[in-house]
């Protein structure tokens, strides 16, 4: 059953990231929003995570002034947001 | 358990505990959902995790501090059919808490690795975090 | 898609009253429908009618009262968190001896069974937490 | 000793407010001088007078309100914090055309200015964050 | 100028307490109050800082059930509280 | 400097920033009253740390989250003779923020390393963190 995961705290949250990594699994979605963003700014993400397709939504991003490139995160709107929450068959939001 | 296998849903819902007790009303709240899903009949299930498993901590005397006793709250739960009590055994460990010598003997709790939490997670509907 | 939505932060100390009215809206705008949008813990707060923002910012609680008259939609905001916080309406008000009240007329006061059964009935239940 | 003290936290996410009650009785006991206390961000929330904890909860608020009247305490709620979150007085209330108001009579509305008066007048500034 | 420092959150908030540790002097002396007083339970506080008195608040540590065994930290009622706050030259809350 | 060195007190006010923006009013709150210290001719410092040098990046952007701009009222404080902006160095480097690519120019920040900063402590009256 493939899973919606969402995060709104940052990186400085490293316990709430640890419970995410040892339950998402490949296949799943990772959409950051609020704090959340803020993980675009690292790479830890990309190393910590594989096969799981990480979104970054887009105003949460831009009102952050946080720099999107060559960056494998894509952004996504709020209705992305929903799309997303409906074609995984589960949502998990971590905060 | 591969990506494909498939899951069955044992609860409706997973209630996550993860913030000390007393400081805030987070605990309180979350086990009176927990109250409200069993009176209503929902498979609940609850997983204290982090900070959450001091919550599990015998001998509160929250009088002090002129709060309501969680202890007799966690006690109540298997009253209103709520039995599923996980805890994730590492955060015990982090925080130098033994089962025997400082978990309430009454609660009839099962120890969870990581794995087995995924699990738990898989066979829930929803999930809640407090 | 049937979706339900808990609120759980207070609009100033979170973004989750936000970021709760930008998804609703959005998933309205999608043709989804929404069963049912529950206040809860410090997400109460969003329910009063009093706050009086600075013009320059925006104002999260006007606009969770537009959409949910603009949508008709099914607001209810915690009985029991919302007493221990001061959200009250008319009735509670009285009932408890106090000299005013402060919930919108757009949300409604009920118990957590409302969110047990927003969860039973929906296909998701999307949580803005603290 | 002239002391202030600063409530940051909202008495139900945080023990700020019930931590600062404590405090300040104490240090009035101990026949120190509390020079002013100050409520800003969602340690506000603590200065509404709708608030009806269930009868088995301490009540926070009532607390604070009897201490002030007792002490005839400098209870100072900063205007603009309270002003967002939905916390006012009549002639705030009036002003923003609003249909009630919620500021308890022991608490007065004032800028950020008496805060940093606070500080330069006190020995110490005590602050119970959230 | 010896200082009085209050920690009030449990010791799973590193940064704070690293931040802490950092500012900190011998001859200054730590009250742990709300969910600082977890940090009875453990033996890290000790290791960490040296020539510190530190104090738990008596009704926050019984709240929470927290034994207190053979443990350098003392207990202190909000009176307390208050003397340390005079004693000391300065204050630092962290939280 | 050993303890019993003698320490001149060069700020009434030290704030102490530690959280992200945009995500709760934290970082808006302190600095009003950043703001209202050098309204009232007091020596105020800031400390940026942790999540708090988030605050400090180029090119925000909030219209897009509907809030107001952090980067103007940054920019203001030295109109109000607020001059001292400290930032953890760590912090950043930890975030991978670097200072000519990521922060924002217009701003006169001191880079500290932990031994200067507990000097910033040491010259300060008061500590109020957010």
């Amino acid at each position: 059953m493939p899973t919606l995961h969402t995060l709104n705290r940052s990186p400085a949250n490293i316990q709430l990231f640890e419970q995410l990594i040892n339950t998402i699994r490949p296949g799943d979605t990772l959409l950051l929003l609020e704090d959340g963003v803020y993980y675009c700014l690292q790479n830890k993400l990309n190393r910590k995570i594989q096969d799981i397709q990480v979104y970054a939504l887009k105003d949460d991003v831009h009102a952050r002034g946080i720099p999107i490139e060559q960056s494998d995160v894509l952004l996504a709107s709020y209705e992305d947001f929903v799309n997303l929450t409906c074609e995984n068959d589960k949502l998990v939001n971590w905060y | 358990m591969t990506a494909d296998a498939p899951t069955t849903i044992d609860y409706d819902l997973l209630i996550v505990l993860q913030h000390a007790p007393y400081s805030s009303a987070q605990a309180n709240e979350a086990l009176d959902l927990a109250l409200a899903g069993g009176t209503f009949d929902q498979r609940v299930a609850l997983l204290f995790i982090e900070d959450g498993v001091y919550q599990l901590m015998s001998e509160q005397a929250p009088d002090a501090a002129q709060q309501k006793n969680l202890e007799k709250m966690l006690n109540a739960l298997s009253f209103y059919g709520v039995n599923t009590l996980a805890v994730e055994s590492h955060s015990l460990f982090e925080r130098d808490l033994h089962p025997e010598k400082h978990i309430n003997p009454k609660l009839n709790l099962e120890l969870l690795n990581a794995k087995s939490i995924q699990a738990l997670y898989d066979r829930s509907k929803t999930v809640i975090r407090f | 898609m049937k979706l339900s939505i808990l609120v759980l932060g207070s609009p100033y100390n979170s973004q989750a009253a936000y970021s709760a009215l930008r998804y609703t809206q959005a998933a309205l705008d999608s043709g989804h429908e929404i069963y049912r949008v529950f206040f809860y813990q410090d997400g109460v707060h969003a329910c009063s009618n009093l706050p009086a923002p600075p013009q320059d910012e925006f104002n999260t609680y006007e606009a969770w009262q537009t959409l949910q008259e603009k949508h008709e939609l099914d607001c209810v905001t915690c009985i029991a968190a919302a007493a221990r916080r001061g959200v009250l309406n008319e009735e509670e008000s009285k009932r408890h001896n106090l000299p005013a009240f402060n919930l919108a007329t757009q949300f409604s006061l009920s118990g957590l069974g409302q969110l047990i059964e927003a969860n039973a009935e929906s296909d998701r239940l999307v949580t803005f937490g603290a």
